[in-house]
């Protein structure tokens, strides 16, 4: 059944690879082997095409492999996943021995008769298995890297469906087979949901390369999704029946606008990087006057993943908020304080995420051209607008119509938690969409959208209802200085210079300034860059390879080269085994 | 006894090689020949397990479902590396590493190579076994020492005294047994079938004493650690479809040794602990030693050896752990491994060839230069670090899931554990290798149809093998248990 | 007849927005010593924007002129869910306060790429700085409302102050929704609409390069938004609202005791804004940590139950 | 009478372990398969065994005559220096061999719980000269020094079969005397071969291949 959520995401990956000219088979097996992975009905199975589909991503990433950082990318990827995958197998393997069957439904029925301690076991497993692949912090390293490597149509796909067969992996898993049954699964899930947000898109805010950018939104994407199934599970194990289907529903509505909008939004940076040859958004800018269609898609795209009205990601981040709201309603002491701190990250991550793509959209595409490519920059051809028109119609589709598609997630969310659904309304009367007949708070984005329509024609009419106004065009105040170009104009660096001094606590800043001076007065060029310390990286892996190479470097001394120690290898060994025979 | 077939073959065809005076000729008639063994021997394994027919046992021959298993996997990797020899050993006289006399001289040692490893696994006698033992590793250090070059030279020194320690280790161990034997009044005989016959009879301390001395010296053989030592070294020198024979079969045979004395020691002895906690014991030393050794190798063909340390391991935990599933997974194990790592020797030996160098930093751009062996070795890597659809996963996967019906989760995690940090190295090492530019002053180079039929003949194999795997995994299971029973 | 009453509410609403400006401009002129300009000034001004000619920056897109007229639309959609006089507003039905702040903000987001339009730093400036204040009140806000929301159990506007008695869960929550709201409609000690200079500017920095119409819808805009913050926080506080059919007299008293709200709040506001100075940015941090732990302490006498 | 020819035996093991050039060692070694080849016959004798009589003369053919004869051809073609190299001096050797001898002794005893002190004896030499040969192995630094403590550690195993097993079934025998006979041929081939290469036959410096 939640296959039925992914056809979505397949029609994207089928319209984005009308994108580009050279439809290559691998981006289509790829496809296939996701399918597989969400319609798999036994874990053997499933393990098989879900190294599959790691196996075609990772030949996707690698796809321009003569760029040293695509290989790089392929490797942290691929190694990160199979990490994953190991985990996976291990959960499974319980699995195996507690119930005696591959099958989903056997395990199923089955499952509840696992003792506790071997449940958490699996659960911690699964979870880190399929949070590697989802990118839930700290397990989120290799997607940064991979995605943007990637030929964006694969991005698109990969951050758009690809992360999201974790999810199904979690929900299947997790709440389907294993069964929810303490509380403490929920929360820490949400705990890292909210985590994940928060990082995700304070780093996002400090990139600038812009599919560097949307992957560590995809980080936060999945923060928001996962902010939903972690409630499920939590109302779940508190027998919130409603509530659990609830906030599941929000979480894969979250999960289908994600697929959508981050589509669109890779797909446009995508044009944009074919159109001027860079991902430094430092090197953009005015385009929205050379490429207007794919602006106005990417504007709208934007519009959508920070939760804009009347556009989809509005709405199940409103849901989501819903959730919480109605959960620490439902809940008692200190829960009800967790879930409104919950409630206020996800707000907070939702300004964060605005204000990321304000960046975003205004350095790349308005004010003037800040460099040569720029400046002849071409608009995409039609394959390329016609995807992401198609995708952007989705976009306000899954604005509008929200009510239908919330029946529809209904089904879905009661089947994942088998809960019966029949007795419990999500929506009111025609467009209006409420939570419980009691309380009522009501939401109507088609109601919304209509109000600011008929404001904004009031407000053009008040524009141009008297006297024409006289409108000239003039260039921009210079406060009497002279003439202003585009070196005058905010940077990304500049824009998001605030956040950064706001978080220095957590990205550790530095800088890097650099005079070349002819004279002692006189400076004659002046470089400035500041960068952010990745933290993960910096103090938790690198440390772990070193620790990993330094031991194999001493094992390697066991191998000096000398025959006659060789033979004391061996005459040890016999003479350790016959002494301590008695051992075996 | 159409089994004599097999061990005639190679005897006429040693023969045929002295008569025959073209290269060319002499090596398609050598592959032909392999051929037919393989054909034979798939004959033989069919009719013993399918149809179940009486097993031959003679005072010379014990042709038991094990041995022609291994006899088959011994065929196969013989027919893919004499068909790959064709083009390479050609190419060398081509290239003038060595004369067309030598190259004749390669063809007969090959042949008494391979004939002593049939011997191996096909004779009842213990004794016998032994000595063949030794005779593969003269003949192979030979091989090993083929290049005359002065690293060739050493690693061959190495190979055959540290192995003659290990095997004479071995034969004192026989001779325990045979003693154990006399103790219990049993037939002054040295026949493998005697031997398990009497084996409730036998004394049971000395059982594990002599088993140490087994374990120890044929491990030697095998490559487990810390008896490693000689394997990177003949590995990496040796000619390249030797060191696939090497590391596909040879070790095996040595696998094959342990697994008789270990069903012996397993009846003796009444359960199986010893043998299993000793196994496991130095399987995952061997994986952990492999690990760490990838980690931090340079040189391509050190890597795929010491990669074989890691799947002898691998190998000697499933038959720790044991059982029906357990020996399923052991049996296809060493049939992936032998084409997987053949597949790959053979793609080592173009990589060297066409770029001269063993070291892996030096080497860039090989999908590029070379698509074909690129390609296939991109393949083959992911089938030797256990991903699907390649055979090995499956067979990895069958050993792990015993291991969970067992209960023995330490050491699973532990097995995971050290295949990931390998699957992890092996990546690291390989991408920047395969993938990238090259460099632009390589001589135009394009694999023999011969090479390419041998590399196509591999992965069809391992692709198929994982793919049929899932219907024929009931019945496998069943005859491995049956092949295996007692392990 | 229900309808007629929403919308005349709705539109006396809009008219009186200016006026508010005025009242706490005045106010401030008056604690001041000063005469200051006339409590219409407001009114004056959109006159005189709307009668001139309007200047645009040749750097500028589409979206530069399309801005103003998305924030109002906004902000009206905004305002029109609000709770003002007459109950059950069927407006209510279309969202609730969770919606009202989403709309705001896209109000915002477009204000900031205006700002960012035209190309020059003060526009930059302002955008990136008014995003930065906007995500840090964005949580506060939230911890506000879900402390409120505790027991009504819903975010419907009109519901959320239902409370017999004044609790201290609410007076915590009103306390920090004031503090975001300081900072929503740009005063001091977050901003300074009195001045143009360009280290303390924010919101005027933004709306630097508009003049005539655009600048007019765009100030009106801004009236409105401050006038719903405002009708809010007096809804959480002191809510009152009758159902229209309660006659002339009722309405009236809701009337009178709704303008009373509004006044009342706004001379709050202005004395505040005379006693405070303005903050450094980066001090915004510790201001807006200060309305998140008003906010956690509402959640927490709310869970006490006082 | 077999007891004194094992004590023969150890006496030649340990001139093997205080032997410094190549030709006195390969002299003992001549010397302890001498003494095995009597023990042999002994047995031999005992049992009536004319198997163990072809082996035995089998073994002096081999062990006493031919392969040291080879050893000393290619000791003398390469014309090395005569010096074993040594990682540990006498003394300390001597005293290794003694260790060897106690550990063997106890060993015996692990194995042959109850026994007759003759066979006794036979093993706990038996071990000793495996054990010497291994140690002759590890701590010689030349080619030629590994060969014969290869040969020496046969020798042992040979000397143990034939005391509590009565030696090996005739053909096994046969066997592993070829078997024998071949390595040390193609271990000299390989001495050989080192030598022109590295223009030594010090083992300890084949140490290129590591890690």
């Amino acid at each position: 059944m939640p296959s039925l959520i992914y056809s979505v995401g397949y029609l994207k990956g089928q319209f984005s690879r009308r994108r580009i000219m050279l439809l290559n088979v691998l981006g289509f097996l790829f496809i296939v082997s996701m399918a597989a992975v969400v319609t798999a009905g036994n874990t053997i199975f499933f393990l098989i095409v879900w190294e599959l589909m790691s196996l075609l991503s990772f030949f996707l990433v690698i796809f321009e492999h003569e760029h040293e950082q695509s290989v790089t990318a392929a490797k942290i990827y691929i190694v990160m996943t199979h990490i994953g995958t190991a985990f996976i197998i291990a959960a499974f393997m319980l699995m195996y021995r507690y119930s005696g069957s591959f099958a989903f439904e056997t395990i199923r029925s089955l499952s509840p008769a696992m003792p506790q301690p071997i449940r958490n076991l699996v659960f911690i497993f699964l979870l880190v298995g399929f949070g590697t692949k989802a990118g839930i912090v700290p397990l989120h390293i290799w997607l940064p890297y991979a995605h943007p490597q990637a030929p964006s149509h694969i991005s698109s796909m990969m951050s758009g469906v690809m992360i999201k067969t974790a999810i199904y992996g979690i929900i299947r898993f997790i709440i389907y087979i294993l069964g929810v049954n303490v509380g403490w699964w929920g929360i820490l899930i949400l705990a890292l949901a909210v985590i994940s947000c928060l990082v995700g898109v304070i780093y996002a805010l400090m990139e600038h390369d812009l599919k560097k950018l949307l992957a560590y939104h995809s980080v936060e994407n999945i923060g928001i999704i996962l902010l939903g199934v972690g409630m499920s599970m939590l109302f779940y194990s508190m027998n919130l029946r409603y509530l659990a289907v609830f906030s599941l529903i929000a979480g894969l509505y979250h999960l289908i606008n994600h697929a959508i909008f981050k589509g669109l939004l890779f797909l446009g940076a995508g044009s944009v990087y074919k159109a001027i040859g860079t991902r430094d958004m430092e090197k953009m800018g005015g385009l929205i006057k050379t490429m207007p269609w794919t602006a106005g898609f990417f504007l709208l795209g934007a519009m959508a993943i920070s939760g804009l009205p009347p556009f989809n990601g509005f709405v199940s981040e409103w849901l989501t908020l819903q959730a919480f709201f109605l959960g620490g309603l439902n809940s008692s002491g200190n829960l009800k304080l967790f879930l409104g701190l919950g409630a206020a990250a996800l707000a907070f991550t939702g300004g964060l995420a605005a204000a990321c793509f304000v960046k975003a959209f205004g350095i790349t595409f308005l004010a003037l051209p800040r460099s040569k490519q720029a400046q002849q920059a071409k608009e995409a051809p039609v394959s390329m607008i016609l995807a992401m028109g198609i995708l952007a119609v989705l976009v306000i589709i899954f604005g509008l119509a929200a009510v239908p598609i919330i029946k529809v997630l209904a089904l879905v969310a009661g089947y994942a938690t088998s809960i019966d659904i029949k007795d419990m309304t999500f929506s009111l009367n025609n467009f209006v969409l409420s939570l419980q007949p009691a309380q009522e708070a009501f939401l109507s984005p088609g109601l919304i959208a209509f109000g600011l329509l008929i404001f904004g024609a009031g407000a053009v009419a008040a524009y141009f209802l008297f006297n024409r106004p006289k409108v000239s065009r003039y260039k921009t105040w210079d406060c009497g200085y002279y003439k202003l170009d585009s070196r005058n104009e905010y940077t990304a660096t500049g824009f998001s210079k605030p956040f950064r001094l706001a978080f220095s606590f957590f990205l550790f800043p530095y800088k890097r300034t650099q005079k070349i001076r002819e004279s002692f007065y006189h400076v004659k060029s002046f470089s400035y860059e500041t960068h952010t310390t990745p933290v993960f990286k910096k103090y938790f892996y690198e440390p772990l390879l070193g620790l990993v190479f330094k031991t194999a470097g001493i094992m390697r001394k066991i191998q000096p080269g000398s025959i006659h120690l060789y033979i004391g290898y061996i005459f040890l060994t016999v003479l350790s085994l016959i002494i301590f025979m008695g051992k075996f | 006894m159409i089994f004599l077939a097999v061990l005639i073959i190679p005897v006429v065809l040693s023969l045929i090689i002295l008569m025959v005076k073209r290269a060319r000729a002499l090596a398609i008639i050598h592959s032909l020949g392999y051929a037919a063994i393989l054909l034979v021997s798939l004959v033989l394994l069919y009719r013993t397990t399918v149809l179940a027919e009486p097993v031959v046992i003679s005072d010379l021959f014990l042709l038991d479902g094990l041995s022609l298993f291994f006899v088959l996997v011994i065929s196969l990797v013989g027919f893919a590396s004499s068909m790959y020899s064709i083009g390479y050993i050609s190419q060398d006289v081509q290239d003038g590493r060595f004369s067309s006399s030598k190259a004749r001289m390669y063809y007969l040692l090959f042949n008494f190579f391979l004939l002593s490893m049939y011997l191996v696994v096909s004779l009842n006698n213990l004794g016998f076994v032994w000595v063949c033992i030794e005779m593969t590793t003269l003949v192979s250090a030979l091989l090993v020492g083929f290049y005359r070059t002065k690293q060739s030279v050493e690693a061959a020194w190495k190979y055959i005294i540290i192995c003659s320690v290990g095997i004479i280790l071995a034969l004192l161990g026989i001779i325990l047994f045979s003693y154990a034997m006399s103790l219990a009044g049993g037939p002054k005989s040295l026949n493998w079938t005697d031997l398990f016959a009497m084996a409730g009879k036998l004394d049971k301390n000395i059982l594990k004493i002599a088993f140490i001395f087994i374990l120890v010296g044929y491990g030697t053989k095998a490559g487990l650690a810390p008896m490693h030592t000689w394997l990177p070294d003949a590995h990496s020198q040796a000619v390249a479809p030797i060191s696939a024979l090497l590391s596909g079969v040879l070790l095996k045979t040595a696998v094959y040794a342990i697994i008789r004395f270990g069903l012996v020691v397993n009846k003796g002895l009444g359960s199986s602990e010893y043998f299993s906690h000793l196994m496991v014991g130095f399987g995952l030393v061997s994986l952990a030693v492999a690990a760490g050794l990838i980690l931090v190798q340079k040189d391509l063909k050190r890597l795929l050896a010491y990669s074989s340390i890691e799947h002898i391991g691998v190998i000697s935990v499933g038959l720790g752990i044991g059982g029906p599933i357990a020996s399923l997974g052991v049996l296809l194990h060493v049939l992936n491994h032998a084409l997987t790592k053949s597949l790959m020797f053979f793609g080592a030996g173009n990589i060297v060839k066409r770029y001269d160098r063993h070291n892996m930093r030096m080497i860039h751009g090989v999908i590029q230069s070379m698509p074909f062996t690129g390609i296939l070795f991109l393949l083959g890597t992911f089938a030797i670090t256990g991903f699907p659809p390649f055979s090995i996963f499956m067979s990895e996967l069958l050993i792990i899931i015993a291991g969970f019906l067992k209960g023995s989760y330490v050491v699973i995690g532990f097995l995971l554990f050290f295949l990931v940090v390998v699957f992890s190295a092996i990546i690291n090492h390989f991408s920047p290798m395969l993938f990238g530019r090259a460099p632009k002053d390589l001589p135009k180079y394009s694999e023999p149809l011969s090479e390419k039929l041998a590399f196509l003949f591999l992965l069809a194999l391992v692709v198929g093998l994982s793919i049929a795997l899932p219907w024929l995994v009931r019945d496998g299971i069943i005859a491995a248990g049956e092949i295996l029973k007692g392990i | 007849m229900k309808i007629i009453l929403i919308f005349s509410q709705f539109c006396l609403l809009v008219v009186l927005a200016p006026l508010v400006s005025g009242f706490i401009a005045k106010i401030k002129n008056n604690l001041r010593m000063r005469r200051g300009a006339a409590v219409c000034q407001p009114y004056y001004n959109l006159r005189k924007f709307f009668v001139k000619g309007e200047v645009i920056s040749d750097a500028a897109s589409w979206i530069f002129r399309a801005t103003p007229f998305v924030v109002l639309a906004a902000t009206l959609t905004a305002l029109f869910l609000a709770p003002a006089v007459i109950a059950a507003n069927p407006a209510v039905l279309a969202g609730e306060f969770l919606a009202i702040i989403f709309i705001l903000a896209l109000g915002r987001f477009f204000l900031a790429l205006a700002g960012l339009d035209a190309g020059s730093s003060f526009g930059g400036m302002g955008s990136s700085r008014e995003m930065f204040i906007s995500s840090l009140a964005e949580p506060a806000a939230c911890l506000a409302v879900f402390a409120l929301f505790l027991q009504p159990g819903t975010t419907n506007p009109e519901l959320l102050g239902m409370i017999n008695g004044l609790r201290l869960a609410n007076i915590f929550a009103a306390l920090g929704l004031f503090m975001v709201i300081i900072a929503e409609t740009s005063r001091l000690p977050i901003d300074n609409q009195e001045t143009h200079l360009e280290l303390t500017m924010i919101h005027e920095a933004m709306i630097l390069e508009y003049s005539g119409r655009s600048l007019a819808l765009i100030e009106l805009a801004a009236y409105l938004k401050q006038l719903l913050w405002f009708m809010l926080l007096g809804q959480i506080l002191f809510p009152a609202t009758v159902s229209y059919s309660a006659g002339f007299i009722p309405l009236a008293v809701t009337s009178l005791f709704f303008l009373a709200k509004i006044f009342v709040i706004a001379g709050i506001v202005g004395v505040v804004e005379i006693l405070i100075a303005k903050m450094r940015l980066f001090r915004v941090m510790d201001y807006f940590g200060f309305a998140i732990v008003m906010g956690i302490l509402a959640i927490v006498a709310a869970i006490m139950g006082i | 009478m077999g007891t004194i020819i094992v004590l023969g035996i150890i006496i030649a093991t340990y001139l093997m372990v205080v032997a410094k050039r190549v030709t006195a060692l390969v002299r003992s070694f001549a010397i302890q398969s001498f003494f095995l080849f009597l023990y042999t016959l002994v047995i031999a004798r005992r049992e009536g065994n004319v198997e163990l009589y072809i082996v035995s003369g089998l073994l002096f053919f081999f062990k006493v005559i031919l392969i040291p004869h080879f050893i000393n051809r290619i000791a003398r073609k390469i014309k090395v220096n005569e010096n074993l190299g040594l990682f540990l001096n006498v003394q300390l050797s001597l005293f290794f061999a003694l260790v060897c001898t106690y550990a063997s002794w106890a060993f015996s005893r692990m194995v042959v719980p109850a026994q007759d002190p003759t066979m006794a004896i036979a093993l706990t030499a038996a071990f000793t000269v495996i054990l010497v040969g291994m140690f002759l192995m590890i701590f010689r630094m030349k080619a030629l020094s590994q060969t014969v403590g290869l040969l020496v550690m046969e020798n042992g195993v040979f000397l143990v079969a034939s005391s509590i097993a009565g030696g090996m079934p005739f053909f096994v025998e046969l066997a592993i005397f070829l078997d024998i006979l071949l390595s040390v041929i193609i271990l000299n081939i390989f001495v050989y071969r080192i030598n022109k290469m590295f223009t030594h036959v010090d083992a300890a410096k084949l140490n290129k291949l590591k890690g």
